[in-house]
């Protein structure tokens, strides 16, 4: 009973601070709830029995990626102000049809594995898990698809990943895990680097545009 | 068609020997990398010496084999790793090996001579390309899914970062959204992947084959993988990142992005449907009607192409839709059909990788020798550069899949598959895309041929670098008359069934 | 050394001209012309070889595969050999005056890199066993005569470029689709395996016709067939060497040669006629030669006029071809030479006129018989030779055209030959006339365009030479046709072969 | 030595033309020098037809074989050859000979001026050219040998009618030209057809074939029409009166003396002649009435003539006609053939004897040699009267022609033509009436060459039955006989008179006479020519319009195009946008496509 509240709650807090992460107006406090999803996360992996993961996912998904997207928004600990062009920068809301528009993507992609899973998940345990991870695909695909922003896409991938390793680790038995473990440390490192990626690209960016003098154009290209 | 693949289903425990030779295939060039960045070689001669290390390992793999498809095991710890060794994958590590040692022979000069180059970057250079080998032989030799995932993503991520190296804002925004792209497309393969252990329990492709059964969400498993992968592959819709990303890279990568790295998805999406739907032909007919479209569309935009590197990453759109076509012709056809169109597949494949790795070398000397990098500016390039633009020409001819070149042999085998199979539609899609291919690569000869120019500055570049292009175009061009060796090889190891 | 390996020396002689010459400095000219002469006497020599191998039945053939079911083919047969005879020779002729036109004008290298490489294609045409090969060396013929057509760099002549490309690349494509529907309806067909379709049956007639229509669009195009002739005047921009070898030997021959291959070679005269195929073929041809000769009338400068009468003449080897019976076979396989040779003399002529004295249009020719007699001689004896006055040897073709139309049942042929050559006297004569009997600037009237004293004779002897070679070749020919090894004779013997195996 | 000479016939002469021309190759290599020049239409000139004459004169027949000449070069002289032979040489001989005279004031001005050498050159190159030919033409047994001396001739001649290069010489070149290509035409389209409906390679096969073939009337049509611009059949005669006054002397003699005569020829050796079974008859009575038609028609043109070569050239088409007449009874009779062939020949011989005598005349009387005046009014109307059938060989030749038809069926024939004979009467004397007007004063020697050949031509003409060697007597016409043969000639006299008297009285000529120009039916020619040609031009240059139009609607179209296509590009932009749900559909049409392959089943083996 207590793991099933647990379990609840989990789920619960998982896609809530999912969507704070994805929606939050606010740039460097989107980050912040990142940072605590992905500590979130990292409780659930040891919880579930899995303190590798958790481990793994506390230094690459919470410390390291938290660091990188505060590097690339220009916060420090030194900084408290956002010294970062893109952190200033913000996404247009698209009007309300367009926003919809953008949501049918990740309804075809939720409709596509619900199809996949009918006959899969029954007997299968966790049926809490594999429904939040699919409830994290479903908004961070909506995310990625209705933001331009860098940072929030790269955001938006970091929630999306972490919900393909929730639906893989509810699809796995026993004898699958270490294989299922592979998968997610490597998809863990993948985004981890990423990000990273993504992160000094952001500031190199702004380094050169700023030479140039071309304010705000980063953000004017489509990305 | 598993035994093509090299799937036999009784994989042995990896020997001591194959192991090393395994070992030096992956390994090598990751070390000779490590050991280019702290060298940072300014002569293309001692890349040269070193880089036959490589090929070396590689004729070793080639002897433990010994003229049969093996399968082996490789745990490591709780998992084990299935690698497949036989012909195709032999075939695809030597074009890597080739392509690779071409342009590693490039790049010493072209970093020199190049102004734009950065000293701090070049140091990145030679690692990447290292670890870029790994992963493409990582990939070719894979045969299971987490191999295959591992490599597809160091792959991507080595992709990115090289094409980065020029640091320049153009190349920046560009690799970001190559990157984004990149990462979502791993995703949608790692959701499959996941669909697809959750399902059968297993990952390695031999496996699979015998425990997949067809349904929704086999399907399911399949069309995201296939999703994920034709992102990175930039299959026609889903090519958007490509040109962009050519334009601004440095040309030895341009030439190994274009000849290896998105054949790596290409060649995993095929093998994944020849594994697991080898039967759903209506399927494989959307992926066929994708490839039409980007057959035309790329070469549309090729045409329409003010810059001679755009062209040049448009034409790759275009050329893809070539592979593309081996998923009708392979996937549900008859074994006849097959056999053929297997060949023309992968031979297509291997001619425009040299062939499209010789054009970016060739197109990299001549922007670098003429500082321009618009098609209207190579006026009087004929007179100039003549050996560039022969080997623009040479590769160009095998691009445009005009005999003798490996691309006409390729293209043959393409068009007799399909009329052998009926499919009458993939006729005209080769037909659209040669018309299109030589009305984009001769704009650039009738540029050149412009005889009143004015006369701009240039500067000759050196000749090794054209010797080089020179190379790998005529490599282009000869291969085609002696098709039947580089097919011999893709059989020998197992590929016939 | 194994007979194999002739065909190929003959091959390789003309290919391994070509890094040779882009290897030499542009200004070693002389090392190129030493290059150039040697390599194409070389080659007449081996033709010369083969011509006598084959005459004592030696069996000269060399193989191997290229792909499952695709084998490249060289072999040694008389018609290969007529086509390798020829471009040997105009190869040697063209090669010396293509060294007097292009004496000091830039890019040498490149044009004669190129040209040497057409040739080689022309080579590997003649002495292609089978159809993949064909496409093989077809193809690169195309490739390399396109430097040659936009050589001088300016828009006209890129654009000719461009319109040259778009139907020979086209037609190339259209024959490559027709070559692999071929192999995949019967497998590598080599040349003279005619059974090979015969035995198809009844049933595969329609798909053969449709086959058949294929190829003959894809091997139209380069013959200028009306109505993929579009190309063909257009390319007259090209420096004259070109124009004669294009028109002569190389492009538009080759087309035609790959129609005869196809009708004798591979459907074989006797299916083609049960097909009905020859009728499409008279058609085709009869239209050609007409419409190719009434726009000849109106064109007002020398070499679109020429290029017309090239599309109309060219069409009398395939109405040679056409007409069922040796006699139009020894017609259009002998025509095959004898258009060569009297077209190249036309071109060189007019390529003599332009550099000499400047000369494009025809109304400029005015008394040019006094100031050049030897061109001007030339030029006479090969239009008379175009207008199928005998001796010259396009007597000879429409004799035996005439014969094989009544052979083959279909007398109103005659009756486009006879008006064929009223037009041809109607275009040609006229220049003939300024040429000897109009004054002009030789009298004291007027000025010529451009006149420059490029030798010692009339114009230089580079260009002399040659022109007075063919012409008297031509003549030759027509006046010695009964002689053995002539081109009327090699006709004779492959029409023997075709029809009584 | 019978086959050399018989190679030489036609060798010889272009041996002479080579000497020439390499004469001028070596001044050609020096055009700065203005050296002396090579003498030109020198004695070697001359010799060009005496290989022929020699080979006429040496008894028997012989025949050269040449295996490597064309298709097969077989030449002969046999019996029937020799005759045409002898007469064309000998009046080629006389007519160079003459022309060494004719042609001496520009010979003499070729030293100062270039221009004048080179068309001085120029004739002398095509003369012995058109001889080549004209020889060739009548020892070739082999079909392309003979239409090669055919062709050679007809070409060649050109060259000597414009000589001149005056407007009227262009113009009567032209008509030349163009008839002459007309008759080319038709002979190679029946040629083409008679000898590839029985595979024929030489003359008598191509008769056999001619007789065989089933279309035999039709090739033969052909035949007689292309042979027939030659030998100026009624309505393609025009040539002959519009390039006779125009051509130089020498050359207007030996075109009305021989080279109309290969048509003749052209007629005796393609058709049947004399064979039953060729079932030629109908054209043998059209070819009858064509022949006496054009022998009446040109009797009535010529008088109206004011130029005396005009007057001749008509002169010849009615002869030709005449003689024509007679082929066409060889026709329709084949029976009678026998007994007419030597008719034929002789009236063909005498004809051109005379005739080129004739021609020769015409110069002499212009520039008269200092003989007494009536020994050259003599010799001047004794050809005159021999034509017209009252005198000398005329009367010989007329009385074996009215013996061979005399009785058959064609009997009356032989009056038609002796009406035909008072018209050549009125127009010998319209010629020598028209000569006596235009009289030049005494200026040249009579041991000079012009004068020596004119007085050879003369004597040669009116003994022509005497040294023909036809094979047969001729015997001359008894007495009695004479009334029957001259009545013609003095009727034709006595109009001619009163025509005089008419014309004196009215102090001038009429009207109507001036008003028909020569070559009559060449203008209506003409104007039909032009208007074939400009629809030719027409339809050309409409097919190039049209040409033009379509390739300009194609690149206006191609514009539009790449318009299109450019415009086309920035859609781009969306795929680079939307990426992300492009693969997602991308991913549910694969779905989709899994899901249709389940339904369907298909999956083949």
């Amino acid at each position: 009973m207590p793991s099933l509240l647990m379990e609840i709650l989990l789920v619960a807090s998982l896609l809530l601070l999912g969507a704070l992460t994805l929606f939050n107006r606010h740039l460097v406090r989107a980050c912040t709830w990142f940072v605590l999803f992905a500590l979130t996360v990292s409780f659930s992996w040891w919880w579930m029995g899995f303190p590798w993961l958790a481990s793994i996912e506390l230094l690459l998904g919470a410390v390291l990626t938290g660091a990188f997207l505060f590097h690339a928004l220009g916060v420090g600990p030194t900084a408290k102000r956002p010294s970062g062009l893109l952190a200033g920068w913000h996404d247009h809301p698209p009007p309300r049809g367009r926003a919809l528009m953008r949501l049918l993507p990740a309804l075809a992609m939720l409709a596509m594995l619900g199809l996949a899973l009918e006959d899969l998940a029954e007997g299968r345990a966790s049926v809490a898990l594999w429904s939040c991870g699919m409830g994290l695909l479903g908004l961070g695909l909506w995310a990625f698809a209705l933001h331009r922003h860098l940072i929030r896409r790269l955001l938006g991938f970091n929630v999306i990943g972490t919900g393909i390793f929730l639906i893989l680790v509810s699809l796995a038995d026993e004898t699958e895990r270490a294989a299922a473990h592979g998968l997610i440390i490597t998809g863990l490192v993948v985004a981890m680097l990423g990000t990273a990626l993504g992160a000094l690209l952001i500031r190199r960016l702004e380094a050169l545009e700023a030479q140039h003098g071309r304010q705000h154009a980063a953000g004017g290209h489509a990305i | 068609m598993i035994e093509r693949l090299g799937l036999v289903s009784n994989a042995l425990p990896a020997q001591a020997e194959e192991l090393a030779a395994l070992g030096g295939v992956l390994g090598l060039p990751l070390l000779l990398g490590l050991l280019g960045g702290l060298a940072r070689p300014a002569r293309g001669w001692p890349v040269a010496v070193v880089g036959v290390l490589p090929l070396l390992a590689l004729g070793w793999l080639f002897l433990q084999v010994a003229g049969e498809g093996r399968v082996w095991t490789v745990p490591l710890g709780p998992l084990s790793l299935y690698w497949r060794v036989n012909g195709l994958a032999l075939l695809m590590l030597l074009l890597t090996q080739a392509i690779l040692l071409a342009s590693a022979l490039y790049a010493p000069t072209y970093l020199r001579v190049d102004v734009q180059a950065p000293a701090r970057r070049q140091a990145w250079f030679w690692p990447l390309l290292g670890l870029l080998a790994t992963s493409l032989s990582l990939i070719w030799l894979a045969a299971d899914l987490l191999l295959l995932y591992f490599g597809l993503e160091l792959m991507g991520l080595v992709a990115v970062g090289l094409m980065l190296l020029p640091g320049k804002a153009d190349a920046l925004v560009a690799g970001l959204r190559y990157l984004l792209l990149a990462l979502i497309g791993s995703l949608a393969f790692l959701l499959g992947i996941a669909l697809l252990l959750g399902a059968w329990g297993r990952l390695d492709l031999a496996g699979l084959t015998e425990a997949a059964e067809p349904g929704p969400l086999l399907w399911v498993a399949v069309a995201l993988l296939s999703a994920g992968l034709l992102l990175k592959a930039a299959a026609f819709p889903l090519h958007a990142w490509l040109a962009p990303v050519h334009a601004a890279a440095w040309t030895p990568i341009s030439a190994l992005h274009a000849g290896l790295v998105i054949k790596a998805s290409f060649f995993i999406a095929l093998q994944l449907w020849l594994v697991l739907t080898p039967r759903s032909a209506p399927a494989a007919w959307l992926v066929g009607g994708l490839a039409a479209a980007a057959v035309v569309w790329g070469g549309v935009m090729a045409w329409r192409a003010a810059k001679l590197k755009d062209m040049l990453a448009w034409s790759t759109v275009s050329q893809l839709g070539y592979l593309l076509l081996g998923f009708p012709l392979l996937v549900g056809t008859d074994s006849t059909v097959a056999a053929v169109a297997w060949e023309g597949t992968w031979l297509q494949l291997a001619a425009h990788g040299i062939a499209k790795a010789a054009m970016f070398l060739a197109a990299g000397n001549l922007v670098l020798a003429t500082g321009k990098s618009h098609l209207r500016e190579l006026a009087g390039a004929s007179r100039r550069f003549p050996l560039a633009l022969l080997s623009f020409g040479i590769a160009a001819i095998s691009l445009v899949g005009l005999p003798p070149s490996m691309g006409f042999t390729a293209k043959w085998l393409l068009l007799n598959a399909a009329l052998m199979a009926g499919q009458w539609i993939w006729l005209a899609v080769l037909a659209a895309g040669t018309l299109l291919s030589a009305a984009y690569v001769f704009r650039v000869f009738r540029y050149s041929f412009v005889e009143d120019a004015p006369s701009l500055d240039f500067r000759p570049v050196p000749w090794s670098m054209d010797a080089v292009a020179l190379v790998l175009a005529l490599a282009s061009l000869l291969l085609g008359l002696v098709a039947e060796w580089p097919l011999s090889l893709l059989r020998a190891a197992g590929g016939e069934s | 050394m194994s007979q194999a390996w002739l065909p190929v020396i003959a091959l390789a002689a003309s290919l391994l001209v070509v890094p040779v010459i882009f290897a030499l400095p542009e200004r070693a000219w002389r090392a190129r012309a030493v290059v150039n002469l040697g390599a194409a006497l070389f080659k007449l020599l081996m033709v010369i070889v083969m011509v006598f191998g084959l005459y004592q039945g030696r069996d000269y053939s060399f193989r191997f595969t290229v792909v499952e079911g695709a084998s490249f083919l060289l072999q040694v047969d008389a018609m290969g050999l007529m086509f390798a005879g020829l471009s040997a020779l105009l190869w040697l002729a063209t090669t010396a005056y293509a060294i007097g036109y292009l004496e000091d004008s830039p890019n040498r290298k490149r044009f004669f890199g190129f040209f040497g490489l057409c040739i080689a294609s022309t080579v590997g045409i003649a002495l292609a066993g089978n159809l993949f090969t064909f496409l093989l060396f077809y193809e690169m013929l195309t490739l390399s005569t396109y430097p040659l057509v936009v050589h001088r760099g300016h828009p006209a002549a890129l654009r000719a470029g461009t319109i040259y490309l778009r139907y020979t690349l086209t037609g190339g494509l259209v024959l490559l689709l027709g070559v692999v529907a071929m192999h995949v309806l019967v497998g590598d067909v080599s040349f003279g395996q005619r059974e090979m379709l015969a035995d198809l049956g009844p049933d595969a007639h329609p798909m053969l016709i449709v086959l058949f229509v294929v190829l003959l669009m894809g091997l139209g195009v380069k013959a200028a067939l009306v109505p993929l002739h579009g190309w063909l005047p257009r390319a007259m921009v090209a420096p004259a060497p070109v124009s004669a070898l294009l028109h002569a030997v190389a492009v538009v021959k080759a087309g035609a040669f790959g129609i005869v291959r196809l009708v004798y070679d591979v459907y074989g005269i006797g299916l083609s006629h049960e097909l009905g195929l020859l009728s499409l073929l008279t058609g085709i041809a009869v239209v050609t030669i007409l419409y190719g000769s009434v726009r000849a009338l109106s064109q007002q400068e020398l070499k679109p006029r020429l290029a017309f009468s090239t599309v109309s003449q060219v069409s009398y080897i395939i109405l040679g071809i056409s007409l069922f019976g040796p006699f139009g076979t020894i017609a259009g396989l002998s025509h095959l030479l004898h258009q060569g040779l009297m077209k190249v003399t036309l071109f060189y002529c007019a390529g003599n006129y332009a550099e000499e004295l400047g000369i494009h249009r025809i109304d400029e020719l005015d008394g040019a018989g006094r100031r050049m007699p030897m061109t001007s001689l030339a030029f006479t004896v090969a239009a008379l030779g175009m207008i199928g006055m005998p001796p010259v040897a396009g007597f000879i073709t429409k004799w035996y055209l005439g014969m094989g139309a009544l052979q083959s049942g279909m007398p109103w042929v005659i009756v486009v030959l006879v008006a064929s050559s009223l037009l041809n006297a109607a275009y040609f004569l006229p220049i003939v006339h300024r040429l000897w009997f109009r004054p002009g600037p030789a009298h004291g009237r007027g000025r010529w365009p451009e006149e420059r004293n490029l030798g010692r004779f009339e114009t230089s002897t580079w260009l002399l030479l040659p022109t007075a070679a063919t012409a008297m070749f031509s003549l030759a020919t027509g006046l010695l046709a009964g002689v053995a090894f002539s081109p009327l004779d090699l006709a004779i013997f492959m029409a023997n072969g075709e029809y009584r195996p | 030595m019978r086959e050399i000479l018989l190679a030489l016939v036609p060798i010889w002469p272009l041996l002479l033309l080579l000497r020439s021309s390499l004469w001028f190759a070596v001044q050609q290599s020096d055009p700065q020098r203005l050296g002396p020049r090579p003498p030109l239409l020198d004695a070697w000139w001359v010799s060009a037809p005496l290989p022929a004459i020699l080979l006429a004169l040496w008894p028997g027949e012989s025949e050269l074989a040449v295996e490597s000449w064309m298709l097969g070069g077989l030449w002969q002289l046999d019996e029937a050859r020799r005759p045409w032979l002898l007469f064309a040489a000998l009046l080629w001989g006389v007519a160079g000979w003459y022309a060494r005279g004719y042609l001496a004031e520009e010979r003499h001005g070729t030293a100062h001026d270039d221009g004048e050498f080179r068309r001085l050159l120029r004739f002398a190159l095509l003369w012995p050219l058109t001889l080549a030919g004209n020889l060739l033409l009548i020892v070739a047994e082999d079909i392309p040998s003979f239409y090669l001396g055919f062709v050679t001739m007809t070409l060649s001649a050109y060259g000597l009618v414009v000589h001149t290069g005056e407007r009227e010489a262009r113009h009567g070149g032209f008509a030349y030209l163009v008839m002459a290509l007309l008759g080319e035409a038709m002979i190679l389209a029946g040629l083409l057809w008679a000898a590839g409906s029985g595979e024929a390679l030489t003359l008598t096969e191509l008769r056999a074939s001619v007789t065989e073939a089933e279309q035999g009337l039709w090739m033969a049509t052909l035949l007689w029409l292309g042979f027939g611009v030659k030998a100026g059949v009624a309505g393609l005669h025009v040539w002959l009166p519009l390039a006779h006054p125009v051509a130089p002397t020498p050359a207007s003699a030996v075109l009305s003396g021989v080279m109309v005569k290969a048509g003749l020829l052209g007629w005796l050796s393609t058709l049947p002649l004399g064979s039953a079974e060729a079932g030629l008859a109908p054209l043998g009575e059209v070819i009858i009435v064509a022949g006496l038609a054009g022998a009446f028609a040109a009797a009535l043109l010529g008088v109206a003539q004011r130029q005396p070569k005009a007057v001749l050239a008509y002169s010849s088409v009615s002869q030709l006609g005449m003689i024509a007449s007679l082929v066409g009874a060889g026709l329709s009779a084949p029976a009678l053939w026998p007994a007419l062939a030597p008719a034929v020949t002789l009236f063909a011989a005498h004809h051109g004897m005379t005739k080129g005598a004739l021609f020769l005349g015409v110069g002499i009387s212009e520039h008269p040699p200092r003989l007494p005046a009536w020994l050259t009014g003599a010799l001047l109307t004794l050809p005159a009267l021999s034509l017209s059938g009252a005198f000398a060989s005329g009367l010989m030749a007329k009385e074996f022609m009215k013996k061979a038809l005399h009785d058959s069926d064609h009997a009356t024939l032989a009056t038609w033509l002796s009406v035909a004979a008072v018209g050549t009467t009125v127009l010998m004397t319209r010629a020598l009436w028209r000569q006596w007007q235009e009289r030049g004063e005494p200026a040249i020697a009579w041991r000079s060459p012009m004068a020596l050949a004119w007085l050879v031509g003369v004597m040669l003409a009116a003994g022509v039955p005497l040294w023909l060697p036809l094979g047969k007597h001729v015997p001359w016409p008894p007495l009695a006989d004479l009334p029957g043969l001259l009545w013609p000639a003095a009727l034709g006299l006595g109009l001619a008179g009163l025509v005089l008297v008419a014309a004196s009285l009215r102090h001038g000529e009429p009207r109507v006479l001036s008003r028909l120009q020569a070559g009559d039916l060449w203008w209506s020619y003409a104007a039909l020519a032009r208007w074939v040609l400009a629809g030719l031009a027409a339809l050309s240059a409409s097919l190039e319009a049209w040409n033009a139009g379509v390739r300009s609607a194609f690149g206006k179209r191609e514009r539009r195009m790449i318009a299109a296509l450019d415009d086309l590009t920035h859609f781009e932009s969306h795929f680079r946008r939307l990426a992300i749900p492009l693969m997602v559909s991308v991913g549910g049409l694969l779905l989709l496509g899994f899901w249709l392959g389940s339904l369907v089943g298909v999956g083949p083996g």
